[in-house]
């Protein structure tokens, strides 16, 4: 395969551009429902780099992501914060709990990993709606404040896509080249063998922190976006539903290719809007839908191109790049 | 390299998505004068408020069907979306509602957790909002939203007339109160209690398992039976119908007098069955009132469905009944002609009179029943019937 | 031989266990610098567990761990990997999704100390390529550097994990069985590889192929259930009566 | 006294209906490394199963049996069906196991319409004895009973009975298994349809106590995954070990501290798998 001379740089930006291009003329429910898509596309690419690449399936990320939603609205409403600076206090702030909670994380392996997130997330689910009318408990904290831009005003649909696209392009490129570095191969080789990683030298421990907090930084950065979007963070911007749906977004998509976790963490948030809309029985239809993707695509959307290629030279015997299937037990 | 272009042919994908879908959106009319009046309905049609808010729309359905899906000279059209019980999806689901399918204005919705930030949404889109059974206080607060009005009772406002029922007509005055740990049950407890205070009761214990319990043995261990005379409870569905089961393995029930908000059998009370008897609730709404208007929506209910409507399925039909009236008076579905009709509203509903605070919250009959056993089950009967409940009443206004 | 050369690797008395089971118990060996050192044993008489403890693998129960002078017993594995201790794996043990010179270069690129940079590209940093590359070219690998190691045969593996560990730059480099399941034509490469090394690196191999050993070695130590039951030249050790008992004799 | 006595039998009557669950999850992991997150889904269509044929024939032993049947039918069927992914990568696994419960879920409430459920107990088994000076309700302490024989029975069929000794063997090695002539497919078939049944009387079994309802399917999940985790996963003794450490948890953590409840029971989890990574009863390498 030749390898492409584009820079993943230029890549992100131009898709950035292709977006705001295509929703130029929609109107602004379909600019809300795509900034809501680029939103969780953009949360499952930052776990990714956790579970594709680290090899960390984690369902408690939904945790990170809400916490930084629930500093912008503690910033904003209760502590009378400019946005931008609450918006920073939230991001922050979940990376430093992402930061203080990781070395203990990165212990457990597997399953264990797996549950042991699943009850961080639930004790932060538990905070959030035990915090009473701090964090307005299953209620949430409705009136959180879209910011301006210096002179350019963030409320409406089309200019809050804009920033999010921006906020995305920015944060994605962020991801891609960080996967695309010694570090991102460094976690490669951590999920494909832990043991001989050590044997060369590499502090495994430490890739693997790096790894979640980067994921939960990035992660609280669309987090905080999608508060400032919704107006609105709840006990359900972080529990364990919203952890589930980013994870299957990163399978859906193909673990460790970045680019798949995107497009289904956008499109699977897409469908399930238009379901909803349509029929009650959406669940089935979401589940439905998951177990054909398994069936017949169970590298996931990112396998699709390799798959298509082969299709295309079955008539000529090629070596079969091996799957990055990154399994873990 | 090759993943990044795999990237860029991904956006692409999900771009073009976006552009073929625009001509869906672009075929949709949106409403002007003579063209059908639409409204957007957002109840939860999955998860665990699944049955309640398919009663509401129940509801809704009847009564627009009754009046044959007209109001004045203009057709009306219901478009139905799932709120699924959950904010951030009934704010999507809203955003299509408002966006896409161009509604003149939204109702519904069953729990509280999702009303004030669809009343953040409404106020922000201008478009008026009548909440049916959702009872977070907030959103007829102190601050509150003018684009939205509730037909339904706040959370507390027949627990305000059952605290004092309990202390002052029961003579019940020793209480331990069961809520599940939310706002909605502090809220209702908060109500329970002003009123059963000041009418010379006293809470000897509260117990707060958190939302969702459906095994209480933990709780009712904490509570010593000799120390009080009357259970105050507020559970939904499932708990409920654990709570009262439970109530009576551990011998708490029938020993004790259970006093509950009516939400706390609907839709359960079968399914309850004896072990609901001797149950005192207040509520807004029983099939027991006698009135021509509930007469005429118990026949009406019962040509399309089994049984006697319960309180969801009449405020369904009560929020639209309410929304009607307003159009018609308002002759426009414009918001501002129609927040200014909603807000003068003054009419008699199955359940009664009904009028508007200052706030939006309805003002209405509160009905205090009893459980009695009957030759085919359960049917709760009236025992006091309170008029122009407001969410602040007490017992001297 | 001189013998006041500091050993590059001294193992005192180390006694290693698992639940109720010593796998190791007791042992004490020492390997001069640039020596060809054999570790013999049958199965299960922990010549594994002895590599495992020394790199950083388990944890020993008592004694002590010495490279090059420094006790390294409390350090954990990379450290010691830091330090110049390099080993290869019973099991093949690459990153099968990567090519060749990627595996080598991961190796090289943490030996430059290149390999927290989380911005350039990881093909960027031009000298851990470069090294790869000619690591790749000096064991005569070259035409297996772009290849996904998935896709090489057993033999090539073996010896990709050798240059692999070599990128480390070590001065005491650990083979855990490196012949083992190979063909007659891959031992003979691997063996002419391993014969080829820098006379100043530090080889400790285990290996069950006598005439590997016996080709290969300057000096064997022989491990029985755990305990060390000889240890000296070859050529002295081959002819030991307890060695031939236990293991060679048959 | 009594406080202590009271909320020991309800934390060991939620430790029995968890060991149930949990014991199907575990063995399904330790035999196939799956792990089966409908099972939730299972135990919530066999509790109305159940339900329904309670309703018609006025048995609960019916009502229990008709639950697990049909839960194990559905258990075998899915592991016919998907018996390849199934036994694919962990990924996949999550994904598919989580499609079919949110299938399911949604199934029961087409069919059964969400209107919350309750089996009634049997009649014999109704109303409250009194136990060490705590009156407690006889159904409750049955279950108690009913677990504990439940895990000496599974106990004995696991580690003296042959088809015990098959299974374990697929479990230890499973291409040695095949070669010793074992049919493992069979045996996986027959564990998974297990597993699914237990899933689907716990459904039943626990109706009198936690009710029927839509979601409940994930909160059992939730809890069940966690047992298994802590219990060690694979192990029936960690199972019952960690069903009833996380019964009794939680119990005496909602009488005694209502308000950090979600707490009491999560972060002890996070405690346990911090210092032993494999479960309480896990080997290591079994993961």
């Amino acid at each position: 395969m030749a390898r492409a001379r584009i820079s993943p740089g230029a890549a992100v930006v131009a898709i950035g551009a292709l977006l705001a291009i295509a929703s130029w003329p929609l109107d602004a429910y379909w600019t809300g429902l795509l900034t809501q898509a680029v939103i969780f596309g953009g949360a499952a690419v930052g776990l990714d780099i956790l579970v594709g690449f680290a090899g960390m399936a984690s369902l408690g990320h939904g945790a990170f992501f809400g916490l930084a939603g629930y500093g912008l609205a503690l910033g904003t409403l209760r502590w009378g914060v400019n946005p931008w600076l609450a918006a920073g206090i939230g991001i922050v702030g979940s990376t430093l709990v992402a930061l203080a909670f990781a070395p203990l994380a990165v212990r457990v392996r597997g399953l264990a990993f797996l549950t042991v997130m699943l009850a961080f997330g639930q004790v932060v689910w538990g905070l959030a709606t035990r915090g009473g009318s701090a964090t307005g408990g299953e209620n949430g904290l409705p009136g959180v404040p879209r910011p301006s831009l210096g002179p350019w005003d963030l409320s409406g649909a089309e200019a809050f896509y804009l920033f999010t696209l921006l906020m995305a392009v920015a944060a994605i490129y962020a991801v891609v080249r960080f996967a695309g570095s010694a570090v991102g191969q460094s976690l490669i080789g951590v999920r494909d063998n832990e043991t001989r990683m050590a044997a060369l030298g590499y502090d495994v421990r430490r890739l693997r922190i790096i790894a979640f907090v980067v994921a939960a930084t990035v992660g609280a950065v669309f987090g905080a976006l999608s508060a400032a979007f919704n107006g609105f963070v709840g006990p359900g911007s972080l529990d364990w539903r919203l952890s589930a749906q980013l994870l299957l977004s990163v399978v859906v998509g193909g673990a460790g290719s970045l680019w798949g976790p995107f497009v289904a963490g956008a499109g699977l948030h897409m469908l399930e809007t238009y379901f909803a809309g349509t029929t009650q029985r959406w669940p089935l239809v979401l589940g439905l839908l998951y177990i054909v993707t398994v069936v017949l695509l169970p590298g996931g959307i990112a396998s699709l191109p390799r798959l298509w290629r082969q299709r295309r030279r079955s008539a000529r015997p090629a070596a079969t790049p091996r799957s990055r299937s990154a399994s873990e037990s | 390299m090759r993943r990044v272009l795999t990237f860029a042919l991904a956006a692409l994908l999900l771009a073009g998505g976006a552009v073929g879908s625009l001509q869906a959106a672009a075929q949709t009319p949106s409403a002007a004068s003579g063209e059908p009046i639409r409204i957007g309905v957002l109840d939860p049609t999955t998860g665990s408020f699944a049955v309640f808010g398919e009663q509401v729309n129940d509801g809704i359905r009847l009564y627009f069907d009754g009046v044959g899906d007209q109001i004045g000279d203009r057709p009306v059209e219901l478009i139905f979306a799932d709120s699924a019980g959950d904010p951030q999806q009934t704010l999507e689901q809203a955003r299509r509602l408002v966006g896409q399918e161009h509604v003149d204005l939204l109702m519904g919705t069953v729990n509280s957790a999702v009303a004030p930030p669809l009343a953040e949404f409404a106020g922000q889109q201008q478009i008026p909002l009548v909440l049916t059974v959702a009872g977070a206080r907030d959103v007829t607060g102190e601050n509150r939203n003018p684009y939205v009005f509730r037909t339904g009772l706040a959370n507390g406002q027949q627990d305000r007339v059952l605290g004092w029922y309990t202390a002052a007509k029961l003579g019940k005055t020793r209480a331990a109160t069961f809520a599940w740990d939310f706002l909605v049950g502090e809220e209702r407890v908060a109500g329970f209690t002003e009123t059963f205070t000041a009418a010379g009761g006293e809470i000897v214990a509260q117990q707060k398992p958190p939302l969702g319990t459906t095994d209480y043995g933990p709780f009712i261990g904490q509570v010593d039976p000799s120390s009080i005379d009357v259970v105050y409870a507020f559970f939904a569905g499932p708990g409920a119908l654990a709570f009262v089961q439970q109530m009576h393995q551990f011998g708490l029930l029938p020993n004790l007098e259970l006093v509950a908000p009516d939400y706390f059998t609907a839709g359960v009370l079968d399914q309850m069955g004896s072990d609901a008897v001797g149950t005192v609730q207040a509520g807004g709404y029983t099939a027991a009132i006698d009135s021509p208007e509930n007469a005429a929506f118990k026949e009406a209910y019962a040509a399309a469905h089994e049984g006697a409507p319960g309180v969801y399925v009449a405020e369904g039909y009560i929020g639209a009944q309410v929304v009607a009236d307003a159009i018609a008076r308002a002759g426009s579905a414009e918001a501002q002609p129609l927040l200014d009709a909603l807000a003068a509203a003054d009419l008699t509903t199955a359940a009664g009179p009904l009028t508007f605070d200052d706030r939006g919250q309805a003002v209405r009959t509160v009905y205090v029943t009893r459980v009695e056993a009957t030759a085919d089950g359960v049917a709760q009967t009236i025992v006091e019937t309170v008029p122009e409940v407001g969410q602040s009443w007490t017992p001297a206004s | 031989m001189s013998a006041a050369a500091t050993p590059t690797l001294e193992v005192r008395d180390l006694t290693v266990g698992f639940g109720g089971v010593t796998a190791l118990d007791g042992v004490t060996l020492a390997v001069r610098p640039g020596a060809r050192h054999g570790i013999l044993g049958p199965n299960g008489s922990g010549k594994t567990t002895l590599f495992n403890a020394v790199t950083g693998f388990v944890r020993p129960r008592a004694g002590r761990i010495v490279f090059a002078g420094a006790d390294i017993t409390g350090l954990p594995a990379h450290r010691r990997a830091r330090l110049g201790l390099a080993r290869t794996f019973q099991i093949t043990s690459l990153f099968p999704s990567l090519s060749a010179r990627a595996n080598v270069a991961m190796a090289a690129r943490e030996k430059l100390g290149v390999s927290g940079d989380p911005w350039r590209p990881a093909a960027a940093h031009a000298a851990a390529e470069e090294r790869a590359a000619g690591l790749l070219a000096d064991l005569g690998l070259r035409h297996l550097a772009e290849r996904t190691v998935g896709s090489l045969g057993y033999g090539e593996q073996r010896e990709l994990e050798i240059a692999v560990a070599l990128a480390l730059e070590p001065t005491l480099l650990l083979l855990d069985e490196p012949t083992a399941g190979l063909s007659v034509a891959e031992t003979g490469a691997l063996v002419e590889l391993v014969r080829q090394l820098p006379a100043a690196l530090t080889v400790v191999l285990i290996e069950h192929d006598l005439g590997v050993v016996f080709g290969l070695t300057d000096r064997l130590s022989v491990l029985l259930n755990g305990v060390l039951i000889a240890d000296g030249p070859t050529a002295e050790v081959r002819e030991d009566a307890r060695v031939k008992d236990a293991y060679l004799g048959r | 006294m009594h406080f202590l006595v009271f909320q020991t039998l309800n934390g060991l009557t939620t430790g029995a209906l968890l060991f149930f669950l949990a014991s199907g999850l575990t063995v399904v992991f330790g035999l196939m490394r799956i792990l089966n997150l409908a099972h939730g889904a299972l135990f919530l269509f066999g509790g109305f199963v159940g339900y329904t044929i309670g309703e018609r024939t006025g048995s609960f032993v019916l009502a229990a049996v008709a639950g697990a049947l049909a839960a194990g039918l559905l258990g075998l069927v899915i592991q016919q069906a998907f018996s390849r992914t199934l036994l694919g990568s962990p990924f996949n696994q999550v994904l598919l196991t989580l499609g079919i419960a949110f299938a399911i879920g949604n199934v029961v409430l087409w069919i059964w319409g969400g209107a919350p459920r309750l089996i009634r107990p049997p009649e014999v088994l109704n109303g409250s004895v009194a136990v060490a000076g705590v009156f407690y309700p006889i159904y409750r302490l049955f279950l108690i009973g009913l677990a504990l024989l439940a895990g000496a029975l599974l106990w004995i069929f696991w580690e003296r009975s042959r088809i015990g000794a098959v299974v374990r063997a697929c479990v230890d090695d499973r291409p040695m298994a095949a070669a010793m002539g074992i049919p493992v497919d069979r045996v996986f078939a027959a564990v998974f349809a297990v597993g699914a049944a237990l899933a689907g009387l716990t459904g039943v079994l626990g109706a009198p106590v936690l009710g029927l309802s839509i979601g409940l399917e994930f909160d059992v999940l939730l809890l069940a995954v966690v047992v298994v985790v802590v219990g060690g996963i694979g192990s029936l003794t960690g199972a019952f070990v960690g069903s009833m450490a996380v019964g009794l948890i939680d119990a005496f953590g909602k009488a005694r501290f209502p308000e950090i409840s979600y707490f009491t029971l999560f972060a002890p989890v996070i405690l346990i798998l911090l210092l032993r990574p494999n479960g309480l009863f896990g080997r290591a390498g079994v993961e």
